[in-house]
């Protein structure tokens, strides 16, 4: 009891949102408690900036994510407003051109992680409705490219189709699986849905994966060609990069102008109790495909882009760690919130990697490949402080701030 | 965990009212943020039956399960026969000798009648005795007697809250907490109810009750109070409330 | 036929795994509603258990070959607590902080878990597989063409077994009453003096103490012990549950076999690259007509 | 309060933000210290929005400049992480084995870069893109096919000589990268040889396939099929088993109830080991036959026995194994273990890069050694090579013609392989 008292306080004090709410009144009349709470706002980025790949430079670490992930954490939480995204896009736009291939490749890979947590965030986070399968309609978007376009010995039938072109179509299909993944499962709640659409995206794989005559089988497509962009080849991560990122700023405007029209209360509604949305009149069957559908073809879009990012795809790219990787992001950036979800992917696809570096060179201590070989594990272990430590996420969706306030109760209510 | 418990068990500071059984001194309580109780105080002395009567929201059930430790007071104290109880967890306050029958039955659906009323005795070990209760509820209500093997949820509703009200002297409680027994009944079921609950206060527990039929409550109580949004806005006998004007208008219908 | 009966047997081997594994899926998802996805890895830590056991016996005594017996009883228990152990060190610091967090909050951390665990294995082995000494001898009981290992016996005869008492724990049992209780309304549970938490605690260390022994006598069956075996095993055994009805503790049984048979069959049909897909439309199938498993009881509209 | 705090935030990113770009452009520098892209790159920036970031991207085109004073570095790209590390690390330790080995090169120390691969496609592009920002000279690897295929995406758009010991399907080739080298085997080679001494050899002519629905086992075993029933032998089923698995009880059945004489197995150790012991255990008497996936004393080891009398096919090897012993033997004296499978095509492929760097790599006035990567890449493609896994000549797609050696067949005898053909 005594370690959960000191861990909740601490808990608090790096939660400056929380602290403030909750013990407002308290602290506001003492001043060394307002002291606290403000130390408790910045003590918090320490900690990111650890997470993130900060540190004294007797840890071998990347600077330039760090600060990286530590104002992109203070710009998303200050919702500083208009200034504040021309500052963030100004970054995200300028950075990558002063970072080296590695970095960039990382940056891509965050992007389109942000890509699909934006996707999948219309559906687990809009919704309600948890997906243990998202990886099926990334999968979907990325073989319609690869097979459409890579050349023949590349395991592809060489449609000759432009990317651009194809984009549309992918989404268009993904869309078409979601729908079709949400019919049958549509009356299935909670968890039920998480182990069906689970087993979904395993059959996509495994489909794809014994289906030799059509998608080439473990062999995987290869040679796929890069897009163009009128007369210029995207060949590298970042001009395929400003892509991604562009279809990020695109798929979080549209989520957000969604979440807060007619739709989006209806999908509030379904989250919070169905049977009274229902009773309601609201069309769940309808708002939940249409989430599904949403949510879908953002992945597919994605897929696609991924597809001609990594110039082959094989049917181990699109495992069950996709989806675990993309809802991990989704609800450690705070879920129901797009702001949530671009730190949740730094985060998440970004340490693993940036930790390939992570070494110890303090004084007598010298472990220089402490992260090549312990990567996986410091990982494993920052999911589960960043969960205890903030359990709404890092940027919660300012509702449910307010609604997951915990009461202090002795005995936990029945969580449902 | 329990170590803390008994360290929170300590004389209360409001000691100096040696007879009162159980005491809530302005106790603010509620589920987060909100409120829903703000600055209770009361007392029920050994072998009354007290009833908590109000509105819906007023409070009253928030102050039962404040008591019965589900949840801690932001302020105040509550104390129970001298030791004060308001930071003990629910299910040591149990062994204290506080029951509670809570809202809307809260009959475990899944399990048998027999296996829910033996979860009352939970924290009891003599086996004896608790055979011995068991028989005893089970004759305070026959209904129960016939249905032992059905699984709760299959009872009817007034059948639930017998199991509700059974459940609870399992633990053979020195005080017991009863939450809107008379919810949903029909009239004759509730008369039957009530004239149990009587039946259980004269055999020596004492009862505080809460209650929208105000009417019924304040037959069975010898004093009660009105809640008003969190806080107690009358308390008086409970021949002084039936005749008291907000009372009788507001509670019992009367013009 | 016989290879039909034989089919039946290897599916009711690895049924009884996923059975034993699911249970531990099923009683957390009770109490919690959370799924625990670390579960998987009590399962290999089992295993690896077993294997330091069974070799260090085997390296500095003989009593593997002169008592077998005591040898594997004490690797089982041995299994045991160090799944139980991790289980209740993984509820106090991963998961407790999180009874109250926004629900999927569990769930993320529960994955931590698994990645930590799985990658300190991966690490501590230096990615050897790790190979069992000839502790059960590998011999088989032969009915024409069908053919069980005495130690395949040994495993479908415990997860019977361990599926009998934990029936019994659940259904008789003082503490199993206060799990269902606990499982069905947590508020009411302390009103009738059960102490939440080490009702949780207790449905964890259950859980974990079946995948621990479950892992020792699958790890004997195998013969190999590898930081990678619980997850496929985990991930098969939350079906189960879930086919089962998540929540059931008969379900969970009943899941667990349909799964492993179902597989085997189809396996037989389709090959094996298949069988997941199976598996999972059989899941979906069986959702449809009732979604709340097959042995699940409807939920309330709480849940 | 709350504008007071805003502003405070405000004017500290800002600051921020100031350093962040200060941070980087003095970082680019400093990063790029041990390879800078030299002038006179062969390749074009693909266009004018693109040029500020291939001035960035280290050494995109060619030549690396390695300072004085500081050490040549040697991309090793294979797996740390999952349970194909088992073969995996022996791979990086022999590649680092013969990194310390050469020692020098005109002056310059020597060292390895080691990156988890992860025996996949977007592990072994990560994995690469960090060796090219590394500023390593050359790749030793990708570890598995596909994930070689995927890397070889960045590898060959900064023209990295990339040399894999084990990377062995036919698609690795297949797209005519000019900058990638094998010293594994292409599965079209052995695929064919194993289907031959399957057939002529041991006379078996029903057999069933198993493969782990991997690149590389799928892919082996396609060849086989193909081969063995162009000779006439006859395919009785094709089945699989998935990676990660470890009871194989209802595909044993099949293989069984399919009465083979062979059962051959395109995967690796972990699946190889555990499939072999249990169609022993039940009762399946047909001879078992593996690839270079399972040749390594760990599958013996891990059959408990079970593999007693199993085929493996190694890979084109020469008759001649004194330069392969005397590998073996420096590799047990430098880390306690036998070396595994793969191990001596890692060395070579370490040897041939190292000795191609010595070749062209020259030290220009200040003292810094300045090694041009299209000259590099063609004395790799050059090479005759003889070496601990045979005489190495490349053809023109990078693969090694097969020279001086026939495909190795072992069979484990009293828990050894032992080399039959």
């Amino acid at each position: 009891m005594k370690g959960s008292g000191s861990l909740s306080s601490l808990r608090a004090a790096l939660d400056p949102g929380r602290y403030w709410s909750r013990a407002g009144e308290q602290l506001q009349t003492t001043t060394s408690g307002a002291a606290v709470a403000r130390f408790g706002q910045y003590a918090v980025l320490p900690l990111l900036a650890i997470a993130g790949g900060l540190g004294p430079s007797y840890f071998g670490i990347r600077w330039t994510f760090a600060i990286l992930v530590i104002v992109m954490y203070a710009l998303l939480r200050s919702r500083s407003g208009l200034f504040g995204m021309v500052v963030l896009g100004a970054m995200l736009v300028y950075l990558p051109h002063q970072m080296d291939t590695f970095e960039r490749g990382i940056m891509f890979d965050i992007a389109l992680y942000a890509l699909l947590g934006i996707g999948l965030n219309v559906v687990v986070g809009y919704a309600g409705l948890l997906d243990l399968g998202y990886v099926a309609f990334f999968a979907s978007g990325a073989y319609l490219y690869a097979l459409i376009s890579a050349p023949q010995f590349g395991g592809g039938f060489d449609v000759g189709t432009s990317f651009w072109i194809v984009l549309p179509m992918a989404m268009v299909l993904a869309a078409l699986v979601g729908i079709a993944l949400g019919v049958p499962v549509l009356r299935l709640r909670g968890d039920y849905l998480a182990i069906v659409t689970l087993g979904f995206g395993e059959i996509i794989r495994i489909m794809i994966n014994n289906q030799d005559g059509v998608t080439n089988g473990p062999v995987g497509v290869f040679a796929i060609p890069k897009p163009h962009f009128g007369s210029t080849e995207l060949s590298g991560p970042v001009e395929l990069y400003f892509v991604v990122l562009a279809g990020c700023f695109v798929a979080a405007f549209a989520a957000e102008r969604i979440r807060d029209s007619r739709v989006g209360r209806a999908w509030e509604a379904i989250r919070e109790d169905e049977d009274v949305a229902s009773s309601m009149g609201v069309n769940t069957t309808a708002y939940k495909l249409m989430a599904f559908a949403i949510g879908a073809a953002i992945g597919g879009g994605g897929g696609v882009i991924y597809s001609a990012k990594q110039s082959a795809v094989f049917p181990s790219d699109f495992n069950l760690d996709v989806s675990i990787n993309v809802l991990a992001l989704v609800i450690i950036g705070g879920m129901g919130n797009v702001r949530g979800v671009i730190l949740g992917a730094m985060l998440l696809i970004g340490l693993p990697e940036v930790l390939r570096d992570f070494s110890i060179n303090i004084a007598f201590i010298h472990l220089d490949n402490l992260g090549a070989d312990y990567r996986l594990v410091i990982f494993g272990a920052a999911l589960v402080a960043v969960m205890i430590l903030r359990p709404e996420g890092l940027l919660p969706a300012r509702r449910r701030q307010a609604q997951f306030e915990p009461a202090d109760v002795l005995e936990p209510e029945v969580a449902t | 965990m329990s170590g803390e418990a008994t360290s929170a068990v300590a004389p209360s500071a409001s000691a100096g009212a040696p007879s009162a059984h159980l005491r809530l001194d302005g106790v603010v309580s509620g589920y987060g943020q909100i409120k829903a109780i703000k600055g209770i105080s009361l007392h029920v002395e050994t072998g009354e039956v007290v009833a908590l009567i109000g509105a819906n929201g007023a409070g009253k059930s928030t102050t039962l399960r404040t008591i019965s430790g589900l949840l801690r007071p932001s302020a105040g104290e509550i104390s129970f026969e001298g030791k004060r109880i308001d930071r003990v967890a629910a299910h040591d306050i149990v062994r204290m000798g506080i029951s509670h029958a809570p809202e809307g039955r809260a009959i475990f659906g899944r399990l048998s009648v027999l296996e829910n009323l033996r979860l009352g005795a939970y924290q009891r070990n003599a086996r004896a005795e608790i055979e011995q209760d068991l028989e005893r509820v089970l004759t305070l209500f026959p209904r129960l007697r016939e249905r032992v093997k059905q699984d709760g949820g299959t009872l009817s509703g007034g059948e639930q809250q017998m199991l509700a009200i059974a459940r609870a002297l399992m633990a053979r409680p020195r005080l017991l907490l009863l939450d809107e027994p008379s919810m949903g009944l029909s009239p004759v079921l509730v008369e039957t109810i009530f004239r149990t609950v009587i039946e259980i206060n004269r055999a020596g527990t004492t009862i505080l009750l809460v209650e929208q039929n105000a009417a019924m409550a304040l037959q069975v109580a010898r004093r009660g109070y009105v809640l008003e949004s969190g806080a107690v806005a009358l308390e008086a006998s409970a021949a002084e409330l039936r005749a008291s004007d907000l009372v009788r208008k507001t509670y019992l219908g009367e013009a | 036929m016989q290879e039909w009966i034989q089919l039946l047997i290897d599916g009711i081997t690895i049924g009884g795994v996923y059975a034993v594994i699911a249970l531990g899926y099923t009683l957390v998802y009770g109490v919690l509603r959370m799924i625990n996805f670390a579960h998987g890895e009590l399962f290999m830590m089992g295993a690896f258990t077993g294997y330091y056991t069974l070799n260090g016996f085997e390296k500095h005594s003989s009593l593997n070959d002169s008592v077998p017996v005591l040898t594997i009883a004490i690797a089982i228990v041995l299994g045991m607590v160090v799944a139980v152990t991790l289980a209740l060190v993984m509820e106090r610091i991963a998961y407790r902080p999180l009874r109250r967090a926004p629900r999927l909050a569990p769930l993320i951390s529960a994955i931590g878990v698994s990645i930590l665990l799985r990658n300190i294995m991966l690490r501590a082995t230096n990615a050897q597989g790790k190979v069992y000494p000839k502790v059960f001898p590998r011999t088989a009981v032969e009915i024409g063409e069908i053919r069980l290992l005495y130690v395949q016996i040994f495993l479908i005869v415990l997860s019977f077994v361990f599926l009998g008492l934990l029936y019994l724990f659940i259904q008789r049992t003082k503490a199993g009453v206060a799990i269902r209780a606990v499982a069905e309304d947590r508020d009411t549970a302390s009103l009738m003096g059960i102490n939440v938490d080490r009702t949780i605690m207790t449905t964890f260390a259950v859980g974990a103490a079946l995948a621990g022994a479950a892992g020792v006598v699958y790890g004997m069956f195998v013969t190999t012990a590898t930081s990678g075996m619980g997850f496929i095993p985990g991930i098969k055994a939350f079906t189960a549950a879930v086919l089962g009805g998540i929540g059931s503790v008969p379900g969970a049984m009943a899941g667990g076999y349909f799964l492993g048979i179902s597989e085997a069959i189809s396996t037989k049909f389709f090959g094996a690259q298949y069988k997941d897909v199976v598996a999972f439309v059989l899941l979906v199938a069986v959702l449809i007509f009732r979604p709340w498993g097959l042995f699940g009881k409807r939920e309330d509209k709480r849940a | 309060m709350k504008i007071g705090k805003r502003a405070l935030l405000l004017a500290a990113m800002l600051a921020t933000l100031t350093m962040v770009l200060a941070a980087c452009s003095s970082g680019t520098s400093s990063k790029d210290k041990t390879a800078t892209a030299g002038a006179g790159g062969a390749k074009t920036p693909a266009a004018g929005a693109t040029t500020a970031a291939t001035k960035a991207a280290t050494g995109a085109a060619g030549s690396i400049t390695v300072k004085k004073g500081d050490k040549i570095k040697i991309g090793i790209s294979t797996t740390l992480t999952t349970d194909n590390a088992e073969l995996g690390i022996p791979i990086r330790d022999a590649a680092l084995l013969a990194i310390k080995t050469k020692g020098t090169i005109k002056g310059f120390g020597i060292e390895g870069d080691p990156q988890d691969d992860g025996c996949a496609g977007p592990a072994s592009v990560t994995a690469a893109n960090k060796l090219i920002a590394d500023g390593v000279v050359a790749v030793i690897g990708p570890m598995c096919s596909g994930g070689a295929v995927a890397a070889l995406d960045p590898l060959s758009g900064a023209n990295m000589l990339t040399v894999s010991a084990s990377a062995t399907n036919p698609s690795v080739t297949a797209q005519g990268k000019k900058n990638f080298f094998r010293t594994a085997w292409n599965d079209a080679t052995q695929g064919a040889e194993m289907a031959k001494y399957a057939y002529t050899t041991l006379g078996k002519k029903n057999v069933v396939l198993v493969n782990d629905q991997s690149t590389y086992g799928k892919g082996l075993m396609d060849v086989f099929k193909a081969s063995f029933t162009a000779a006439g032998g006859k395919v009785a089923s094709e089945e699989a088993v998935t990676v990660g698995e470890k009871d194989f009880g209802p595909t044993v059945t099949k293989i069984k109830g399919e009465s083979p004489d062979l059962v051959v197995f395109g995967g690796f150790i972990a699946e190889g080991a555990v499939l072999v012991r249990q169609l022993k255990d039940a009762g399946v008497t047909a001879s078992f036959m593996g690839a270079d996936g399972i040749a390594d004393q760990k599958y013996i080891d891990q059959s408990g026995g079970a593999a007693e009398g199993s085929y493996v096919s190694r890979g084109p090897k020469p008759t001649d194994t004194k330069l392969y012993d005397a590998f073996a033997a420096a590799y047990k004296a430098e880390y306690k273990k036998d070396a595994g499978q793969f191990t001596e095509q890692a060395t070579d492929a370490t040897n041939i890069v190292l000795a191609a760097i010595e070749k062209v790599a020259t030290v220009d006035g200040s003292g810094n050694l300045v090694i041009d990567r299209q000259k590099l890449i063609d004395a790799v493609a050059a090479t005759s090579y003889a070496g601990a896994s045979g005489q190495i000549d490349f053809d023109a797609k990078g693969d090694r013609k097969v020279v001086g050696a026939v495909n190795e067949i072992d069979q484990v005898k009293s828990g050894k392989l032992t080399r039959i053909q």
